[in-house]
């Protein structure tokens, strides 16, 4: 399929060695620009970064082909390097695999990553420290590449939190102004509470499954290394394993051995089937060292496990109730946005969830409360995102929103459709950002949306491709936006046809209704930005202009993309038939339906729900903001509705109240009765009682001799007396 | 120098004259020499207090001295009788060597602080 | 007889040494030091200790006595200088505390000295080698000088250390 | 001999400088930093050619110390002067003398008066530390383990803060009480059974027989005489943690003592409260440990949180990076009292850890008084801007304070938090919400202290980091990647030693096999 994009695809064993180059060239990029690039000169800087980027991308490039052009390579390409931690419970090594799944996020990571370090070449120009922005940058490759590529968990998490440390420094990147430094500190705490839920899954897991790696360590073989597979034995009909499983072998093979058909169920632990492996161990089990208290119920613990991995994924990727950082981290600069905030990081939570989709699988309940989350969230953000004025909180909460959907289908069991709104999302929400920071670059910094206006005369490239991107984000049929949104939306709708439960039901109505939201917030930002009357000031206007080539280019690139993606591919992602089985080209298999219409009949009724929301919320749109002049000012607003959404219904505001303001004051009384009163006091009341204990006693050193000579006398007779009753 | 009584002093006598009398004898003298020293502040008082004390003991050395006269030294009984005098003569010495250094003392500290009154002696109270 | 010059003897010592302890003025507690050491002095020759008695009267009499009376009046204590001594409670809880100590004393005495005991004080007396009599200085001087003779060496040590102790902390400062 | 060289070369270093005189202040500087470099060199053995024996202690050496006889001539009191190193205390001692060169070059202008004195204390200390250790003899390493206190109590009482009499006084007789506590127990375990002399190992299996021995026998330890003799070590060394109730001396301390002085007690001292755990109170007291294990275990996290509100509130950075301690001590004990191997190993590495970052940051903090003095987080503020190598070093080591993973703190917070979590699901799950609130805490102070603008005059003209200072910390931020990306090492060398100290736990079935077996 990309013979013509690579045409030379070196040889399986070329390209493991190659592999480390992937994550290496940003590392480097970070290094050089780190430690010299206070001597570089801006856009020296700048080509630094962007070569390193490139460079790990060309590499992605080759390695996804073979990937997915080659029969060895369809068990994907496996490097384990140095062991990393090793302890009597697990061990895990540094190790690259990539696989089909993995191979579309690394090619989103490096491709997208490459094309806004280009145009951060020209949107940066002017800032006081290129060097430091690009070393960032580079290493939230870096560490994005890692959290994509890692072969166990642990790596992921690495990865999962080094891209949140960049995400911090990113957005605190104007450090001078406190404003961004706090949110930046935001970002990284509430990330931190997802994370939390995450260690405990990745707790959970090393209970159960003794591993942290995701698949088996390779074998050496003939023409390059390969990671053995767990398969059913054609004749004995017993499932074989590999030498030491990874969690997604035991999936497996728990899979082929229970899940025969859509009724079966995981067994309690008592039940558990010692797997054949080829090797000289003749059986292997899934440990179970299950401590006290988290029950023994296989099933059960997987649903335990995937929903504290949930809560890992609810922090990176902006879900509710965690999604309170995303638009706060608009502060950072407008590439960053693009990259950390729209198009990589945030989805990484989708990607985890994927990468160990054939655990979620097993658990109905986890399945269930990601698609409510996603739907909550879905909805919840597009009202949010109806009322802002801030064009980057705009396509912040209509981020927010989008993971939204994605999280819908993967709790609707489409996992591949998940990962395909990521896909879509990450060219046109990227595509948005970028135009948007075109807009702002041109505007001198503004972000308010009633300052702009008229600007499609001035700025046709940017408004040219930033109309491609609306339509994408809106939904229009044909565009990528489109091709994944719909299908989620059809696939939750035919889960209520397979499964009758209403939940589904009120998940699609959820899903629709952002949907028009959606519609409606992007062409209000579109009418407000680019039609209209120009009500900037005059030294406003007259600097607005047309942004240099390497800002241009991008926005093309990914314009065709947010375009043309669903049709390019849209095969790779959408299911035919309702049967779940594995996709050839992402190696996911979706939770299969009960019945096989099921899909089919919601398919249709959907394409017109979706296309008619998505044109009534645009044409909305245009009746309210397309001719100009009418313009938002939510300060006037006497609608309560109005003012909640523009206040982000105020859910700041009771977290502060709920969770921030209660602790800053239990910490301050604790330190105060707890810590100096209580337990000093108790430690200095001692002291104090033998000061004071002393200083009476101190009273009998009279220091006149008489006394002591009468203690002696006394102390005599004293004795004598004792030994005149005691000796008798 | 000194005197021999050619004759046993007490054997003829009786009555007052024993151990018992002379051991409660010595008591008293100490108890009065020990309310000297405890009772008076003129420090050359408290030192005559234990000249007095001092000599209680020596009356009791005497006393039992004299209870083991009949104790001989000779080739299998090493012990004499004079042995407890012998020890109050050593107690004389002691005591007259304490006179001799602690009236120097005593008159050392005067001649600094101008007073023998022990209710000034503080010094090492601060 | 013993027995006349022995109450004597020792009701001259109690009231000497009572008011040695009592007198306000140092010069009379030396005084009354003279009557004391007799008193001492005939219970000696009274225990047959005819040597300890002519030591006592020489060391004490002779020297200890003298001593502190040069002391007296080398600090030259008038009187009227003297500061009031008797604080009625010390001076009563301290005779208490006496008292309390020749009663037990008095008590242990009692109780310590068994007929056997008394027996042996006063039977007679065995005559010593060379026919020195008991207490003599011939009696006293053949253990004195075959085994106390460590002891009575260190003793003189002793005194001539506090001989030049004296001298050298009486010495005024240069 | 290497262990008693080791900890002989200090003092023989600090020998010649009794003589030397005030006003070659320089030169004293010099020699010092040489002795404890010699100590460096002299201890790299320890990492290199680490073998154990069969008891399990590497470089093993026994020398006849102090022996009582009576009057029959039977030994009654035999303490031996005998040294020993397992996987744990090897790296403990490795810790110690890589900190030390470094407290000694970070306090080459802090310290201004007394210097000889000064760095004499240092000397004395660093054998203190290395001999408690190094001392397989339960006397022995008492003997260190109380020496130690002497020259940090001259330390923070001479070199100190404005409140340093109130905190060094504190701080001692804090320690001192629960060590003399120990010291009774110590001899009362000593002579209940009849032990021939005070070498651990051997006591714990004197004790361990003592255990089994039946009721009423004169030596037998019982259940009652087991908790007091553990509540009396235990106290002495959760002080030293310190754990949670008993750890206010140390945000006094370490606000007080010069920079040198914090790095050393962050860095080491408290490292001996938890290998005093390990070493000897879980063997000796086995069924004590078992019973209250949960209990520690609930201490440790309610340290972790306690730690982390008040570090929080703190407005002095030097009393939230000590608090922070308090919290990553819990941490660290958490993965010990879990008493499984991976958060036994999880603990000892997560002392390493605290011992490279905490001093880390003190030794950043110390820079910055010597700049400004003052320690006051409101008085800062942007400073980002004026010192950048500062900036960069300081969030190096917050992040790894807060464990971010490919730094050394992720690899113990991570296994160390495991170990809790596999023992008590629970516990383990209040004991990650350090992980949140750490970052809240140092975030929030970095935040305030380099983010913004710069509001002060003076701050803008502030100096960066110079020569000596990069010197300073370079090793240590080397150490953070180094030990993030390659704990493996590590962990085998822990692994062995932490098999066998879990390997002491009390199950009944095994007291009564052990019965059996005794009769």
């Amino acid at each position: 399929m990309m013979e013509w994009i690579v045409p030379h695809i070196p040889s399986r064993e070329a390209l493991e060695s190659k592999m480390v180059l992937i994550p290496l060239f940003p590392f480097v990029g970070f290094l050089i620009n780190g430690l010299f690039g206070r001597t570089f000169s801006k856009p020296f800087a700048g080509f630094v970064g962007t070569v390193a980027a490139l460079s790990s991308f060309v590499v992605a490039l080759m390695c996804v082909c073979h990937v997915h052009d080659t029969e060895l390579g369809r068990a994907g390409l496996h490097v384990s390097y140095a062991k990393w931690l090793v302890t009597s419970d697990f061990s895990c090594s540094f190790g690259l695999y990539i696989d089909k799944l993995s191979s579309v996020m690394i090619l989103v990571v490096t491709g997208i990553g490459t094309l806004i370090h280009l145009y951060s070449m020209g949107y940066m120009a002017h800032d006081r420290s290129v060097w430091r922005f690009f070393a960032y940058l580079n290493l939230f490759l870096f560490m994005m590449i890692l959290l994509v590529l890692g072969d166990n968990i642990l790596m992921t998490f690495v990865g999962w939190e080094g891209v949140g440390l960049c995400s911090y420094l990113l957005i605190g990147f104007w450090y001078e102004e406190s404003k961004n430094a706090a949110a930046g500190m935001k970002a990284f705490v509430v990330n931190r509470i997802g994370d939390l839920g995450f260690l405990m899954g990745i707790f959970t897991l090393i209970a159960v499954f003794g591993t942290v790696n995701y698949v088996t360590a390779p074998v050496k073989g003939e023409g390059g290394s390969v990671t053995p597979q767990t398969t059913l034995d054609a004749k004995t009909k017993a499932v074989v394993v590999p030498q030491n499983p990874g969690l997604l072998d035991y999936t497996e093979a728990l899979r082929l051995t229970y899940i025969k058909d859509e009724h079966s169920e995981l067994p309690e632990k008592a039940e558990l089937p010692k797997f054949a492996t080829g090797g000289e161990k003749n059986t292997v089990s899934i440990p179970m060292s299950i401590p006290k208290g988290l029950g023994n119920s296989l099933a059960g613990l997987i649903t335990l496990t995937c929903i504290c991995l949930f809560i890992g994924a609810t922090g990176k990727s902006a879900q509710i109730p965690l999604f309170v950082w995303l638009p706060d981290a608009m502060a950072g600069p407008t590439p960053v946005s693009a990259l950390i905030h729209a198009a990589t990081m945030v989805t990484s939570g989708i990607y985890m969830v994927c990468r160990l989709h054939s655990l979620f699988a097993f658990s109905e309940t986890a399945l269930l409360l990601i698609c409510g989350v996603g739907a909550a969230t879905a909805l919840f953000a597009a009202l949010i995102g109806l009322t802002q004025l801030d064009i980057k909180k705009v396509l912040a909460y209509s981020t927010v929103s989008q993971l939204g959907y994605m999280f819908i289908g993967l709790g609707a069991g489409a996992f591949s459709l998940g990962i395909f709104h990521v896909l879509t999302h990450a060219f046109f929400k990227a595509l948005l950002f970028l135009g948007a920071g075109s807009v702002i670059h041109a505007m001198s910094n503004e972000q308010d949306m009633r300052k702009m206006g008229g600007l499609k005369g001035k700025l046709p490239w940017t408004f040219a491709t930033m109309l491609i991107g609306s339509l994408a984000l809106a939904g229009v049929p044909g565009t990528s936006g489109w091709f994944s949104k719909d299908n989620i939306l059809a696939t939750v709708l035919g889960r209520y046809n397979d499964t009758h439960n209403n939940l589904y039901l009120v998940f699609y109505i959820m899903g629709i209704v952002a949907a028009f939201c959606t519609a409606f917030y992007t062409f209000r930002l579109v009418f407000l930005t680019f039609f209209g009357e120009n009500r900037s000031s005059e030294e406003v206007k007259h600097h607005i202009h047309e942004s240099p080539w390497t800002m241009v280019l991008p926005l093309v690139v990914l314009a065709f993309l947010a375009l043309a993606g669903g049709f390019l591919f849209g095969g790779m992602f959408i299911e035919e038939k309702s049967g779940g089985e594995a996709f050839e080209h992402l190696a996911i298999r979706n939770v299969p339906f009960h019945e096989e219409h099921s899909l089919h009949e919601a398919h249709t009724p959907n394409l017109i729900l979706t296309g008619i929301v998505a044109l009534l919320g645009i044409g909305l749109a245009f009746f309210r903001y397309g001719k100009g002049g009418n313009i938002p000012d939510p300060e006037k607003s006497n609608n309560l509705v109005y003012k909640a959404s523009f206040n982000k219904f105020y859910v700041d505001e009771i977290y502060d109240a709920l969770i921030v303001f209660p602790f800053c004051v239990i910490s301050e009384l604790l330190h105060w009765g707890m810590d100096i009163i209580l337990i000093d006091g108790l430690v200095c009341g001692a002291a104090e009682l033998v000061r004071n204990g002393s200083s009476l006693l101190k009273r009998i050193q009279t220091g006149l001799m008489n006394t002591y000579a009468f203690a002696i006398l006394s102390g005599t007779v004293a004795f004598l007396i004792y030994l005149l009753i005691k000796v008798q | 120098m000194g005197f021999d009584l050619p004759f046993n002093v007490i054997a003829d006598g009786g009555g007052l004259m024993n151990l018992k009398g002379c051991l409660i004898l010595a008591g008293v003298i100490f108890s009065i020499g020990a309310w000297g020293v405890v009772a008076r502040r003129n420090v050359l008082t408290v030192l005559i207090s234990l000249e007095l004390m001092l000599n209680a003991v020596n009356l009791v050395f005497a006393s039992f001295a004299r209870m083991h006269a009949n104790m001989t030294q000779s080739a299998n009984n090493a012990t004499a009788g004079e042995n407890g005098q012998i020890f109050a003569l050593f107690i004389i010495a002691v005591a007259a060597a304490e006179a001799a250094v602690g009236l120097a003392i005593l008159i050392t500290y005067f001649r600094n602080k101008e007073t023998v009154d022990t209710r000034d002696m503080k010094e090492l109270k601060q | 007889m013993s027995d006349l010059a022995f109450i004597v003897a020792a009701v001259v010592c109690v009231l000497s040494a009572g008011l040695i302890v009592s007198r306000k003025n140092p010069v009379y507690s030396v005084v009354f030091m003279l009557p004391f050491f007799l008193g001492m002095t005939t219970i000696f020759v009274l225990l047959n200790a005819t040597f300890l008695a002519s030591i006592q009267m020489i060391v004490y009499g002779g020297a200890i006595l003298v001593v502190f009376l040069f002391v007296i009046m080398l600090i030259n204590l008038r009187p009227e200088e003297l500061r009031e001594d008797f604080s009625m409670l010390s001076w009563f809880i301290s005779a208490l505390a006496a008292g309390l100590l020749a009663a037990t004393m008095a008590l242990f005495a009692n109780r310590g000295t068994t007929n056997d005991m008394e027996v042996k004080f006063a039977s007679a007396i065995a005559t010593r080698e060379h026919g020195a009599i008991f207490g003599s200085i011939e009696s006293i001087a053949y253990p004195l000088f075959e085994k106390q003779m460590i002891p009575f060496e260190l003793a003189s040590v002793l005194i001539v250390v506090a001989t030049l102790g004296a001298v050298l902390l009486s010495k005024k400062r240069v | 001999m290497l262990l008693t060289w080791l900890i002989v070369l200090p003092v023989l270093g600090a020998l010649p400088m009794f003589l030397a005189r005030e006003q070659n202040a320089r030169e004293l500087k010099v020699w010092a930093f040489v002795v404890t470099l010699a100590t460096v060199v002299a201890s790299l053995p320890l990492w290199f050619s680490f073998a154990p024996g069969a008891n399990g202690y590497a470089f093993s050496e026994a020398h006849k110390w102090v022996e009582f006889k009576d009057a029959a001539g039977k030994v009654y009191l035999n303490i031996g002067f005998n040294l020993g190193v397992d996987g744990i205390s090897s790296l403990l001692i490795l810790l110690t003398t890589f900190i030390m060169p470094i407290a000694m070059l970070s306090s080459w202008n802090y310290i201004q008066k007394r210097q000889k004195e000064f760095y004499i204390a240092m000397l004395l200390l660093e054998t203190a530390m290395i001999g408690v250790f190094a001392a397989t003899d339960l006397f022995l390493f008492y003997v260190f383990f109380e020496a130690s206190l002497l020259p940090m109590y001259i330390i923070i009482g001479v070199w100190g803060g404005e409140e340093k009499i109130y905190a060094t006084t504190k701080f001692v007789i804090y320690t001192a009480f629960g060590s003399l506590l120990m010291f009774v127990a110590l001899l009362f375990v000593y002579f209940k059974t009849g032990a021939q002399n005070f070498d651990v190992v051997q006591l714990t299996a004197a004790l361990a027989k003592a255990r089994t021995l039946p009721v009423g026998d004169p030596g037998q330890l019982t259940r009652n005489a087991e908790f007091w003799c553990f509540w009396a070590f235990a106290l002495a060394f959760a002080i030293k943690v310190p754990l949670f109730p008993v750890h206010t001396w140390l945000p006094d301390a370490h606000v007080q003592s010069p920079t040198p002085g914090s790095v050393v007690l962050a860095a080491v001292m408290l490292k001996m409260g938890g290998y005093g755990f390990l070493r000897i109170v879980f063997p000796f007291f086995p069924v004590a440990v078992a019973q209250y294990s949960n209990l520690f275990m609930i201490i440790c996290v309610i340290g972790i949180i306690y730690g982390s509100m008040m570090a929080f509130v703190q407005t002095d950075i030097k009393k939230l990076v000590a608090y922070s301690s308090v919290a990553h001590m819990g941490t660290c004990m958490l993965g010990v009292f879990s008493m499984t191997t991976t958060g036994v190993q999880g603990g000892v590495y997560q002392m390493l850890n605290h011992g490279i970052s905490t001093s880390a940051l003190f030794l950043l903090i110390g820079m910055l008084y010597e700049r400004t003095h003052t320690r006051l987080i409101a008085f800062y503020g942007g400073i980002a801007k004026s010192v950048p190598v500062f900036t960069t070093a300081f969030i190096i080591v917050t992040l790894s304070s807060i464990g971010l993973p490919l730094t050394n703190g992720f690899i113990g917070e991570f296994t160390c938090l495991l170990g809790g979590f596999l023992r008590n699901p629970m516990l383990g799950l209040l004991a990650s919400t350090g992980v949140i609130l750490g970052a809240v805490y140092m975030l929030f102070a970095v935040k305030r202290m380099f983010f913004g603008t710069i509001r002060r005059e003076d701050l803008k003209h502030l100096r960066d980091l110079d020569g000596r200072e990069k010197l300073v910390l370079a090793p240590l931020v080397i150490a953070i990647f180094a030990m993030g990306v390659a704990p493996t090492a590590f962990f085998d060398r822990i692994k062995p030693a932490a098999e066998t100290y879990i390997g002491y736990s009390y199950t009944p079935e095994k007291e009564m096999k052990a019965a059996v077996v005794e009769k």
